[in-house]
Formats: C-alpha cells, sequence, structure tokens
C-alpha cells in the first residue's frame, strides 16, 4: 500500500545515490577502521589476520600500554590543544576586529589594506620559515609554544579576516545606527553589538584556522621541536620514527592520535556546516 | 487543457499526517484557487499535483489519467512560484527556453513559442536581460511567460503576488485573470488572500488543517459559508460572532437571546434539543446597520472608529466583551464610547453549532443568496 | 555548540598557555641528543642509571630524534639554540661542519682520551689532527644475519664464499617456504649501506680502495665498483615481493617474523632481533669471490659523543664523557647494545654470541670504513646521498651496474678535483 | 568588495580605527610579510661556512636554474608539482563535486551522516594518514592485497609506493583521499545556498536531477569551484608533509616524488651527509613564492573576471 505512490524511477535511483555515497563512505572510513581495530591486536593478529575483527585470541592491549609508558601522549596532546585554541581566540578577535573596522569604516587605503591583508590566502607562510626561524631566535621564542602561536595567528588571520569581512557586510545597518542614535561609543558598539552577531561564522572560522593547525608538521619541527614542547603530530611523528619496527606502538599510537580529534569533529561538524552555509563563505 | 481530479489524496511525514484525503474535482479550463491560513496544506497540495511531493494515499487524475507516479514533466502541468524561481544564470529568453529544450524542441519551435509568450507579457524587450536586470513586476512576468511557453494542460500558481507591492499586486491581478480567459486553461492557484481568490477564481477551496473545509464559487463561500471558519476567513472585513443562547425552537424558526439581553428570531433549522445551549451568531459589518431597524439588534461601546471616507467602521463592544465591526456610512459622526444599536435583517445572520457547522438557513432574502 | 562550555575550556587554556611559557628545562640536567632512537630503553635503564650510582647529583635525559630527521633538527637546533649538552656525532664531515661553526667544544683535554686509538678518533678530528672534537663510542660492523630454521630446511650450510652465498639463496629459493633475503629499497639507505657497503670491501679490498678513491687513483668506473654494482642487482630476484616499497622497518619485520632466511644486516640490528625472533640466527661476514685469501669487512666508526659549546651545563657533561672514557661504560655499552662495538682499547667480554661472532671477524679479516665518508661528501651533489639512490635504483633495475658507476663518478667529479 | 550601503567615515573614530586595525597588521606584517620579503632578501646573498654574508646578486638563481644538477632536481620537483597538482584537479575536485551534488539531492535521506563520514579523512594529520596508507599498501603487511582480492583484482597489486612510475600518483591519490572534503563542503555548503525554489522550478521544467544538476546548480557554483581550484593549486604547490611523511626528504624512488616543498626542506636544512643552506633554501622559496604568485594572478585576472557571481 505504501509503496504504491513511490516511483519505480526514484526507488532504482535512490538505490543507484545510496550505494555511490556507502562506497565512498566506505573509501574514507575503512582505512582508519583498519588501524583502530589492528591496534587493539597482538602483534600475530596484526601480521596474520589484518583485516578481521580482534577476537579472544588476538585482543591484546600490549601497544597501548608501550604507547602510554614511553611516550608523553598527554603532554603533545596538551600542547596541541593550547597552540590550537589560544591561536583560535586571538585570531578571532583581532581577525573580527580587523574585518569589522574594513567593513564598517571608510578611511583612505582600506581598499589597499583589505588587499594587503588578504595576499596571506594565497601566499603560503611556509615560504618564508627561513627568515622566521631568524626572528623567532631574535625574539628568545625559540622552542616555546608562544612562537608557534605567533606564526599560527599570522597564518590564519588573512582567511579569517577575509570571511568575516564578507560575513559583516550583511550586518544589518539598522542595528549599529541605533546603537549610535543611543550614543553607544564606537568600542562598544563592536563588543556589545557586532561580536555577538557574528557568532554563525565563528565555527567556519575556527575549523579554517583548526585544521592546519593540529594537523602541522612544519613549524612544530622547525620551530618548536624540543623535548616538551612538541605538538601531537610532532610527536607522532617521532614516536613513530623511535618504534617504527614496533606495529603495535605504531597503531596504537596511530589511534591514539585519530580517535579525539574525529571525536571533536564529530561534536562541532553541524555547526562547521551550519557556520559555512550561513553565507561566511561563497 | 484537462481536468484535474484529487480522490482522497492523503499525505505525511513520517508520523504526521499534513492532509487528510482531500477530494476534488476541478473542471477544464477552470480557475480554482486554493485559500487558507499558512500551514493549512495548500502548498503542500499543490506541489503534490506538480510531482514535487510524494504522495502518501490516493489518487491524483489530470485529463482522465492517473499521474500518482508520474515525475513533473509527464504531466503537462507548468508552475509559477512566489519567489519566481528564475534561473539567475540564464537571460530571459532561455529562462522561457530552457523546458522546450529539454524536451527536444526543435530551435524554431522554441523560438516561436518563446517569442509568443513575450508579446503576450510584453517582455518582447527584456529578452536578452537577466533576472537581476528586471523589476518585481517584470520577473513575475518572466516567471508566467516561462509556464506558458510549456502549454501545459495545468497551471499551477504558488502565491505570486505576495513578493509585489499593493500597487502591483492589483495590476498583475487583472492580468492574471485576463490571461486565463485568454488561454482558457486549467489553472490551480494557491494564495493566503482571500481578495485575490475571490477576484480571481471560478472556484475556491478552503483549507484548513489539512481539510478541505468548503468548495464554491466566491459567492456561494460569501453567502453561505458551511463553516465558522469559511465564514470568518472570506469576507473582509471578517464576518462578527458572537455567542447567543437557543430559548425555543419552533418549526423553521428559533429565538435567541443576544449578548444584552435582547431578544431575535432568526430562520434557522435547529434541532429540539439544541435548546438551551450556546451557539455563535455570525454576520457581516456590510450587513448591519446603525439603529434598531431590523429583526436582529444588538448594542454596544464604541471602542474604536476608523474613517475610510467612503465608509466609517465602527468597532462596538459587546456586552459579553465580544466586538463587533459595523460598517457605517463615510459621513456618520459617532464618537468613542458612545453606545449605540445595530441591527441586521434575519436573513443576513449566520448560525454555527459548537462544532462550528452551520445550521441550514430556512429563509434567504435574494440579497443574500449566492443564486443568480 | 554549548556556549558556556566552549568559553570555560578557551579560558583554562588561555591560562594553561601563559603558565607554560616561562618553562625551561631546569640547569644542572644534562640533554643528550641522539639519532638511536632504538636504544632509549638502554639508556634509561641501564647507562643512565649506572652513570648516577657514581654521580647521583647529575641528572641526564636521553632524548632521540628518527634518524632521517637527526641531521636537518640538530642543525636547526643549534641555530635556535636549543640543542641539548652533549650531541651524538655523525662520523666525519657532518661533526666536522658542526665544529668548525663552533657548535662543538674541542674535547682534547678530557682525560681518558688517550683509551682511544688513532683509528677510532680519526673519524671525529680535524684534517690534521690536532682536534679531537668527539668521544668515539662506537663501530658497526656489516654482514649477514641468517635463520637457522630456514638454512635446515632448505638444507644448506653457512656460505663461505661468494658462489656457495648465491648457490644457498638459489636453493632457499627453490624450496619456497622462505623468502631468500629481507631486504627493501623504499628507504634507499640500505641498498647503500646494507648492499653497497657491507659487499664491496671484498672488491676494492677494503681501506686500499678506499683511500685510492680519494686520492683519486681509483674511480666508481673500476672494475671493483661496477662488479660491486652488479652483484647487488643481481640480489633483486632474491627480495621479496614489492621490494621497491619495502622500508627497512618492514624488513625487520619480515626477517624477525621468520618469514625470510637472509638478512643483509648492520651489526646494530642483533638487539632488535634478539627481542624479537623466536628462532635461532647466527651471523656470516660478506663472502668473498672463490679462491681469494683475504676478506674484507665494513667496521665502521659510526657513533661518538660531543659536547655542545655553548652548553650551560658543560662542567657536568665532561664529568660524563670522562665517565664514558672508563671500562665500565664500554662493558656496558657493548653489552647493552649488542652489535655496537666499543672503540676503546679497554678489553671488553661480549656476552651476546651474534655479536661475538660479528666481532670475530675482526680478526680473520681486514677492517675499513665507508669509502664515501671521508672527504668525499663534502661538496654536492653528495657522494652518501648519490650511492643511496643509485644502490636503491641499481636494485629496483632502474639503472644497470655500468651507469650507476657512472652517476655515481660524475657526481663526484663535479666538484672534487682528484676525480676532474 | 560588495559594501552593505554608505560606510561610516573614519574621522568620526581615528582612535577606534586604528584601535581595531593594528593588532593584526601587525602581527601579520611582522611574521607573515616581513618573513616573505627577507626570504627574498636573503635569496640574493651567500653565507660561506663560518664567514660572513654577502650579497651575490642573481647568483644563487643562476645556480639552482643554471647549474644543470640544481636545475635538474629543480624542474623535476617543479614538474612532479604539477602532476600532482594535476592529480588532485582531475581526481579530487570532481569527486567533491560530484559528491556534492549527490549530497545536496532533495529528500535523501541520512544526508548528514554521510556528509560527516565523507569528510573525516579531512580532519586527520597528514602525518597519520601518511603512516595509515604507508601500512595498508606496504607488501608486507598484506592488507592491501587482501582488499584488492575481495574484487578479484590480486594480481593487479604492486608495491606501488616504491616504483618510479607509480609513487607520485599513489601519493597524489592518497593526498585526495584526504583532502577530498574540502572541496566537497566549500561546494556543498554553495549548493545549499541555492534556493530549492530553482529545482523545483527545473524539475517541473522536465529536468531530471542530473540535468537540474548540470544546467542549474553547477553554473551557479561555478565560482566556487574556481575557488577550490585556486586554493588546491596553493595547498599543493605547499605541500610537503605527505612526501615527507611517506617517503622522507630525500623523496625516492630516485627523487620521484620529490616536489618543491620537500625540495626546499633538503635545500634548505640539509640531509644525511650533506648539510643545509639558508640561501639557497630561501632562494628555492623564493622561486615557490614566484610560482604561486604567477597561479594566483592568472586566476584573479583569467578566470575570476570571467565569472559572475549571482545573486541567489
Amino acid at each position: 500500500m505504501m509503496t504504491k505512490n513511490i516511483r519505480r524511477e526514484d526507488m532504482s535511483r535512490a538505490a543507484i545515490v545510496h550505494a555511490i555515497l556507502l562506497t565512498y563512505t566506505l573509501v574514507a572510513l575503512y582505512p582508519i577502521f583498519l588501524v583502530i581495530i589492528n591496534a587493539f591486536k597482538s602483534r600475530k593478529g596484526i601480521f596474520s589476520a589484518p583485516m578481521s575483527l580482534p577476537n579472544a585470541e588476538t585482543f591484546s592491549l600490549e601497544g597501548f600500554t608501550k604507547v602510554l609508558a614511553r611516550s608523553n601522549f598527554e603532554l603533545f596532546f596538551f600542547n596541541s590543544f593550547t597552540v590550537t585554541v589560544v591561536t583560535i581566540v586571538i585570531v578571532l578577535l583581532l581577525a573580527s576586529m580587523a574585518a569589522w573596522a574594513l567593513s564598517e569604516y571608510k578611511f583612505p587605503g582600506n581598499t589597499w589594506l583589505a588587499l594587503y591583508l588578504a595576499v596571506g590566502i594565497m601566499v603560503p607562510i611556509r615560504l618564508g620559515s627561513v627568515s622566521i626561524l631568524n626572528l623567532i631566535v631574535e625574539l628568545g621564542l625559540i622552542n616555546t609554544l608562544t612562537a608557534l602561536i605567533l606564526v599560527y595567528v599570522a597564518q590564519g588571520l588573512p582567511l579569517a579576516i577575509f570571511i568575516l569581512t564578507e560575513f559583516m557586510h550583511q550586518i544589518p545597518k539598522d542595528l549599529k545606527e541605533a546603537a549610535r542614535c543611543d550614543g553607544v561609543g564606537e568600542f562598544k558598539i563592536f563588543f556589545a553589538v557586532i561580536l555577538p552577531l557574528i557568532r554563525p561564522a565563528v565555527a567556519t572560522v575556527a575549523v579554517f584556522t583548526m585544521i592546519p593547525i593540529w594537523n602541522d608538521l612544519w613549524f612544530p619541527l622547525i620551530l618548536a621541536p624540543g623535548d616538551g614542547k612538541q605538538t601531537i603530530t610532532l610527536g607522532i611523528q617521532q614516536f613513530i620514527g623511535q618504534y617504527v619496527t614496533d606495529w603495535n606502538a605504531v597503531l596504537a599510537s596511530l589511534s591514539l592520535a585519530i580517535i579525539p580529534i574525529l571525536i571533536l569533529y564529530l561534536i562541532f561538524s553541524r555547526q562547521l556546516i551550519r557556520g559555512l552555509t550561513s553565507g561566511a563563505v561563497k | 487543457m484537462a481536468d484535474l481530479k484529487l480522490d482522497q489524496i492523503r499525505k505525511s511525514y513520517g508520523a504526521v499526517d499534513v492532509l487528510h484525503g482531500i477530494d476534488l474535482d476541478v473542471k477544464d479550463g477552470e480557475f480554482v484557487v486554493f485559500v487558507g491560513p499558512s500551514g493549512c496544506g495548500k502548498s503542500t497540495l499543490l506541489r503534490i499535483i506538480a510531482g514535487l511531493e510524494d504522495i502518501t494515499g490516493g489518487d491524483l487524475m489530470i485529463g482522465g489519467d492517473v499521474v500518482n507516479t508520474k515525475s513533473p514533466r509527464d504531466r503537462g502541468i507548468a508552475m509559477v512560484f512566489q519567489s519566481y524561481a528564475l534561473y539567475p544564470h540564464m537571460t530571459v529568453y532561455k529562462n522561457m527556453a530552457f523546458g522546450l529544450k529539454l524536451a527536444n524542441h526543435d530551435k524554431s519551435a522554441i523560438d516561436q513559442r518563446v517569442r509568443e509568450a513575450a508579446r503576450i507579457l510584453q517582455l518582447d524587450q527584456l529578452l536578452d536581460r537577466r533576472p537581476s536586470e528586471l523589476s518585481g513586476g517584470q520577473r513575475q512576468r518572466v516567471a508566467i511567460g516561462r509556464a506558458i511557453v510549456r502549454q501545459p494542460k495545468v497551471f499551477l500558481f504558488d502565491e505570486p503576488l505576495s513578493n509585489l507591492d499593493a500597487a502591483l499586486r492589483v495590476q498583475t491581478r487583472i492580468e492574471i485573470a485576463k490571461l486565463h480567459q485568454e488561454l482558457k486553461s486549467t489553472i490551480v492557484y494557491v494564495t493566503h488572500d482571500q481578495v485575490e481568490a475571490m477576484t480571481l477564481a471560478d472556484k475556491i477551496v478552503v483549507m484548513n488543517a489539512g481539510n478541505v473545509e468548503q468548495v464554491g464559487s466566491p459567492m456561494q463561500l460569501y453567502h453561505h459559508p458551511q463553516t465558522r471558519f469559511v465564514a470568518g476567513f472570506i469576507g473582509s472585513p471578517a464576518m462578527n460572532f458572537t455567542t447567543v443562547h437557543i430559548d425555543a425552537v419552533e418549526q423553521g424558526k428559533v429565538t435567541v437571546t443576544v449578548p444584552g439581553g435582547a431578544k431575535a428570531v432568526l430562520p434557522f433549522d435547529v434541532p429540539a434539543n439544541d435548546v438551551g445551549k450556546d451557539v455563535e451568531l455570525g454576520v457581516r459589518p456590510e450587513h448591519l446597520s446603525l439603529g434598531e431597524n431590523g429583526d436582529l439588534s444588538i448594542s454596544g461601546e464604541v471602542d474604536v472608529v476608523e474613517k475610510l471616507g467612503d465608509s466609517t467602521y465602527l468597532y462596538l463592544k459587546l456586552a459579553n466583551g465580544d466586538r463587533f465591526t459595523v460598517r457605517a456610512p463615510g459621513h456618520s459622526r459617532i464618537k468613542i464610547s458612545e453606545t449605540v444599536n445595530a441591527a441586521a435583517e434575519a436573513g443576513a445572520s449566520h448560525l454555527f453549532d459548537a462544532n462550528g457547522k452551520a445550521y441550514a438557513k430556512l429563509e434567504c432574502p435574494a440579497e443574500y443568496s449566492a443564486d443568480e | 555548540m554549548s556556549n558556556k562550555v566552549f568559553a570555560k575550556g578557551l579560558a583554562a587554556a588561555l591560562a594553561a598557555s601563559v603558565a607554560l611559557v616561562p618553562l625551561m628545562a631546569s640547569a644542572g640536567e644534562l640533554v643528550i641528543e641522539s639519532w638511536r632512537n632504538d636504544d632509549i630503553d638502554i639508556w634509561n635503564d641501564q647507562i643512565i642509571p649506572a652513570f648516577n650510582k657514581e654521580y647521583p647529583e647529575i641528572k641526564v635525559t636521553f632524548s632521540p630524534t628518527p634518524p632521517t630527521d637527526y641531521n636537518a633538527l640538530i642543525n636547526a637546533k643549534f641555530a635556535g639554540g636549543t640543542a641539548g649538552d652533549l650531541i651524538t656525532c655523525r662520523p666525519f664531515d657532518a661533526s666536522l661542519e658542526l665544529y668548525k661553526q663552533g657548535n662543538l667544544a674541542p674535547l682534547d683535554d678530557i682525560a681518558g682520551m688517550d683509551n682511544f686509538s688513532d683509528v677510532a678518533k680519526s673519524a671525529w678530528q680535524t684534517d690534521d689532527g690536532s682536534v679531537t672534537f668527539c668521544l668515539p663510542m662506537a663501530s658497526v660492523i656489516h654482514g649477514f644475519i641468517y635463520n637457522k630454521e630456514a638454512f635446515e630446511a632448505a638444507g644448506v650450510e653457512v656460505p663461505k664464499t661468494r658462489a656457495e652465498f648465491y648457490a644457498a639463496l638459489d636453493k632457499i629459493k627453490e624450496e619456497g617456504s622462505y623468502i631468500p633475503m629481507a631486504m627493501g629499497t623504499a628507504d634507499q639507505w640500505e641498498a647503500a649501506t646494507m648492499g653497497f657497503q657491507n659487499i664491496g670491501p671484498n672488491y676494492w679490498k677494503g681501506e686500499e680502495g678506499r683511500k685510492a678513491l680519494i686520492d683519486g687513483s681509483q674511480k666508481f668506473t673500476d672494475k671493483p665498483y661496477v662488479d660491486t654494482f652488479a652483484e647487488l642487482a643481481s640480489w633483486a630476484s632474491y627480495l621479496p615481493d614489492g621490494y621497491e616499497a619495502i622500508s627497512y622497518p618492514d624488513a625487520q619485520n619480515l626477517f624477525s617474523l621468520g618469514r625470510a632466511a637472509v638478512y643483509p644486516a648492520g651489526s646494530w640490528d642483533i638487539s632488535l632481533f634478539n627481542s624479537q625472533a623466536e628462532f635461532e640466527f647466527g651471523a656470516f661476514p660478506p663472502p668473498p669471490a672463490e679462491g681469494s685469501d683475504t676478506c674484507y669487512i665494513s667496521d665502521h666508526t659510526d657513533i661518538a659523543l660531543g659536547l655542545n659549546a655553548k652548553s650551560p651545563n658543560a662542567a657536568e657533561a665532561k664529568v660524563f664523557l670522562e665517565w664514558m672514557t672508563g671500562s665500565e661504560f664500554a662493558s656496558l655499552y657493548s653489552n647493552a647494545l649488542p652489535g655496537f662495538f666499543s672503540l676503546s682499547n679497554h678489553k671488553v667480554e661480549i656476552t651476546d654470541p651474534v655479536a661475538n661472532e660479528f666481532v670475530s671477524w675482526r680478526q680473520k679479516c681486514e677492517s675499513t670504513i665507508r669509502n664515501s665518508y671521508q672527504i668525499l661528501s663534502r661538496g654536492t651533489p653528495n657522494l652518501e646521498n648519490e650511492l643511496w639512490n643509485i644502490s636503491a635504483q641499481v636494485i629496483n633495475g632502474t639503472v644497470t651496474p655500468e651507469e650507476a658507476g657512472k652517476a655515481a663518478e660524475s657526481g663526484l667529479a663535479k666538484w672534487y678535483a682528484p676525480h676532474q | 568588495m560588495a559594501h552593505s550601503g554608505p560606510m561610516t567615515d573614519w574621522r568620526k573614530a581615528k582612535l577606534p580605527v586604528f584601535a581595531f586595525l593594528a593588532p593584526a597588521t601587525i602581527i601579520y606584517t611582522l611574521f607573515m610579510i616581513y618573513p616573505l620579503i627577507d626570504s627574498i632578501r636573503l635569496s640574493f646573498y651567500t653565507t660561506p661556512s663560518g664567514g660572513e654574508m654577502a650579497f651575490v646578486g642573481f647568483d644563487n638563481y643562476r645556480t639552482i636554474l643554471g647549474d644543470p644538477d640544481w636545475s635538474a632536481t629543480f624542474w623535476n620537483s617543479f614538474w612532479n608539482n604539477m602532476k600532482f597538482f594535476a592529480v588532485h584537479m582531475l581526481v579530487q575536485n570532481p569527486i567533491g563535486i560530484a559528491l556534492a551534488g549527490i549530497l545536496s539531492l532533495p529528500q535523501l535521506r541520512f544526508r548528514n551522516t554521510y556528509r560527516t563520514m565523507m569528510i573525516m579523512p579531512t580532519m586527520l594529520s597528514v602525518v597519520i594518514v601518511g603512516f595509515i596508507w604507508q601500512l595498508i599498501l606496504s607488501p608486507v603487511w598484506g592488507v592491501g592485497v587482501d582488499i584488492l582480492d575481495i574484487f578479484g583484482l590480486k594480481s593487479l597489486f604492486g608495491p606501488w609506493l616504491g616504483k618510479e612510475g607509480s609513487a607520485l600518483i599513489t601519493l597524489s591519490f592518497i593526498s585526495v583521499w584526504q583532502w577530498v572534503g574540502i572541496p566537497l563542503m566549500l561546494i556543498y555548503a554553495a549548493l545549499l545556498a541555492i534556493p530549492d525554489d530553482l529545482v523545483d522550478a527545473a524539475i517541473v521544467d522536465g529536468a531530471t536531477h542530473f540535468e537540474v544538476f548540470l544546467h542549474i546548480k553547477l553554473p551557479l557554483v561555478l565560482p566556487t569551484v574556481a575557488m577550490v581550484s585556486i586554493l588546491t593549486f596553493v595547498g599543493n604547490f605547499n605541500a610537503f608533509d605527505l612526501i615527507y611523511a611517506v617517503k622522507g626528504a630525500l623523496a625516492g624512488p630516485n627523487f620521484s616524488t620529490d616536489i618543491m616543498g620537500t625540495l626546499f626542506y633538503r635545500t634548505f636544512f640539509g640531509y644525511q651527509l650533506q648539510l643545509g643552506d639558508p640561501s639557497l633554501g630561501a632562494t628555492v622559496a623564493s622561486l615557490m613564492f614566484l610560482i604561486i604568485l604567477a597561479g594566483v594572478l592568472f586566476y584573479l585576472f583569467a578566470v575570476q573576471r570571467r565569472l559572475a557571481r549571482y545573486q541567489l
């Protein structure tokens, strides 16, 4: 009865569509899945039956025990988290301030300044690594998280300013006019009226700032490779370098690095798309 | 051209039923308007006819064929959207030609049809423009033109005037009426504006909460609303309602007490066991006059006065707190907080039971009847 | 997102980061930079505790980085002033350059430096031999490690000559239950180090050939070198399927899982196999040609320890270095790390049988070091890097042995006068 | 840039405008623009071992582009980078567009779940992705063989990462696998911005869903597609991590996976017995800068200007 009114072509089309989507989802997830299941196996299990789930015979946590005992995972994770979160906060604050000034005030060179600040979207900051290293050394910031944060802020600002400027153009004129009529100062207008309004764009800016920072290997390798200052990516790279023949440890460390970021992502993925579709990026 | 038949059309989204079994016959060439408050299911019904939504139950027939599972393009329909939905990257010409191109018509046939439609709608000069370069009214005409060129069996209009300003709305309304006369096509038109419904429709379908309340010509709905909902929805300003008490019933007559204590004898067929119940009395503002000169008389304190020039609307507060609107002549001098009396002929009144269903009116003077 | 939670998280992280910045390594704590990440447990569990028994007040941290990153990282760390106090030294030019840049301190005044022979020190001295800037630790010896069970299964004996070696490999291949030889070319350096430098000395007669290359009297296009490449090329048929994508750890796993019969080894592999392999294994030196009376082995001065010239803990570091010249360290190191053979003159008993086998070749055969390390990797293109690439390609079959010789020679001829 | 109505004159609020702009501009200038310019400056100098920095004009450029060894290496990495980019353009972006198109179909069930899952690899670190695929493609572990075996394609398996002919392509595909999420996300967002009415109108006009995508949706998201392309270009010419994580800085076999990022790293920091050279490194970086600049200018002047952006 129910199916009577469903078009046959629709059914077959839906089947094809879901087949395509499922296939690609499998392609995207299977490698990750494979690493995680094998992290819970003994060395024998990993090599003899790599594609099966761990069972009573092959189940083993030796990889995790080894990783947690011999590396400083919590510290790496904490370093990455600190660098990422502090950078995001600074980028959001400074970028929204600049975006506000660029979109709201008419001043000589407005367009040029906007262009100047946009150059960084297209030019990778890595090309300046040689001088960044010298600069950081001169500032005495080598091997500190501060060095990473400064560079990441500079790297994240251009795109954030660009996205937020576009977004601020959409803020209705009435809102700020009303505030001005009430005699509210320019700073207060920004912090009390404008900042709360850009929330939809925050998730988007945060994700686009976060992905490259969290995953970066280059600057941690150059600026803060020292003990105790490694980010998770560098820590993993070094740890795997040390235990490369020990697949239990390798797979366990990969899993430990993957799982937190995936959980974070699952929590925030809805905000991300909402931010993207709210017109912040076009 | 074709007729359209809806047979027990039901629609649900998951567990939520939005249409509860709609029956409707639309004759070939008829202009049908679906009207109702937002959320009543009228747009969903239109989208079902268009084939943009699946049917959960029942049958939909266009020109005698069941089209339940046919895709929109095989139904012979064309639709005009509220937002116009013009393709922003195409010129006016391409917008109108798009459907024909997809149907693989040859170039010269497409060109002929597009230019013909453009002529009818006075779009000849605008064919190379893009939608962003057009005014609201022009866009509206392009949207209609895009429907015309496809020479559909049924035209579907989804609130096409609601994005226009008041003046343009009246003008376009008249154009649509003329277009219908010219094309003699079957049109299904959705609106929440009862004025559009009254002026355009051959047949109005009043919908409420997924049900059809009443189907009929504009005048039938105006004079013979079968439910309190229809009575309240059709007509502007809206019909007045107040609670009255049924005192007695005799052959073809009912005696009621109106707020304030006055009695009135009205020509309704009310079952004897309804005596003693409270029911709703309805009278249209334009059928009330000041003074006590009528079968039905009711008094109240004037609370707001609106002067429109040719007439003056008085808003009365009745003894039970209900409000009544009275249309008085334009020269009326009555002021706020005066107490006035309004009266109407018994034949102009409507009576609705507790479920909102109209009691049958037994005598109906010609001026209060839709019969021509 | 829950804004409140988000905001709280931000505030906490912000506060934490501010608190973190001033945290720097405390004075008096020695940091050892090393590429020997495999040894981290031995340092932490044996060497450092032994040192602390004598000097409990000096805290020592062993901080290794992956071998492939080590050189770049140590350069960057020196540039940034973040290098540790004690620097593990690569032999020859890499460390010499660090000394010339003023990053390594001269160590001639360390008491106990005379416990090392001149040959041992030569890899970490200025060209004129006047200054020694790293304390020699160990050398590594190349050869082949074999799976005894595999040899029994195929019914082959430990080969004494090149012909016997390949006959044995053929037989193992035919028998089919073991991969004849576990190695891959994905990381490139194994091809050069465990391949070219392992079997080559038998062709170019060890030190004689190495010196001849330096003075220009021999060239890579000469027969010994082309023949070495040719033998290397013949390995392809004994290597596992897909050897082009097999990395060094892959090869180690293949052997330690008991899937392969022979493993071209550096003596440093012994400790890993001791811990992972569940079968008995032995070792034999690169077999010389039939009828040749001398065998040659690569006994490469591989690792030393230097002092960061800018170390704030130089005094403590020197204490550590002096301790390292003693016999306790020599014996501890050689036995804790079977396969790293102390370069000191102390008499050391080696308990590991396989390591003992390796070190016994010093008596039977002539020793030499890798021919690309001294002087010849000073210019661009860099000979060592060239040899990695070329050796891998020879095994992959993408260049012929003759072309390989030409490529190596032409690279050298670009900048090295004796070859121009 | 489009402005919504007239802007406020800055003279009414000099201090706030300055205070709003200064922090971002200063950090950005100090840690981004200055290092870029300084790198270019450095490329005109040389630092002999232990000696003072000396101005050498275009000598470094002459070395890299003129010296047969250097120029062969440089152009090899350039063309490898072009191939890397080509694979992304021809595989990553079409797949991203197609998946975004499918995900934006009306009445699709589990839309959000699919989208979330498909973007997941993009969230992982390149280093991790590199290791994951190295393990899967390793002939020793045999997972790759087993997977192909399911489809009866066992014989197709090869040591792809180790062969000169296939290593770069394989790495490109790994990178595509990871980064498909970016075009997917951006184009999906752009597609969602297209009003439903437009799609309905086209369907009533007789279009199939594929025709709707081809004739209506795709033309409307072309500016986003162009933006994704230039971001791909910049990203690819800036790539380093994946190759470094999988093949090391020597980018074997025989430099077949050497791209500009690895060349830059090797030149600057050195490798094994080879020592690093900051000036030559800066020269490589400056050349990369020029290449990226050329691509971006091409986009700005030749592509973006021709793509009208429609008010939806």
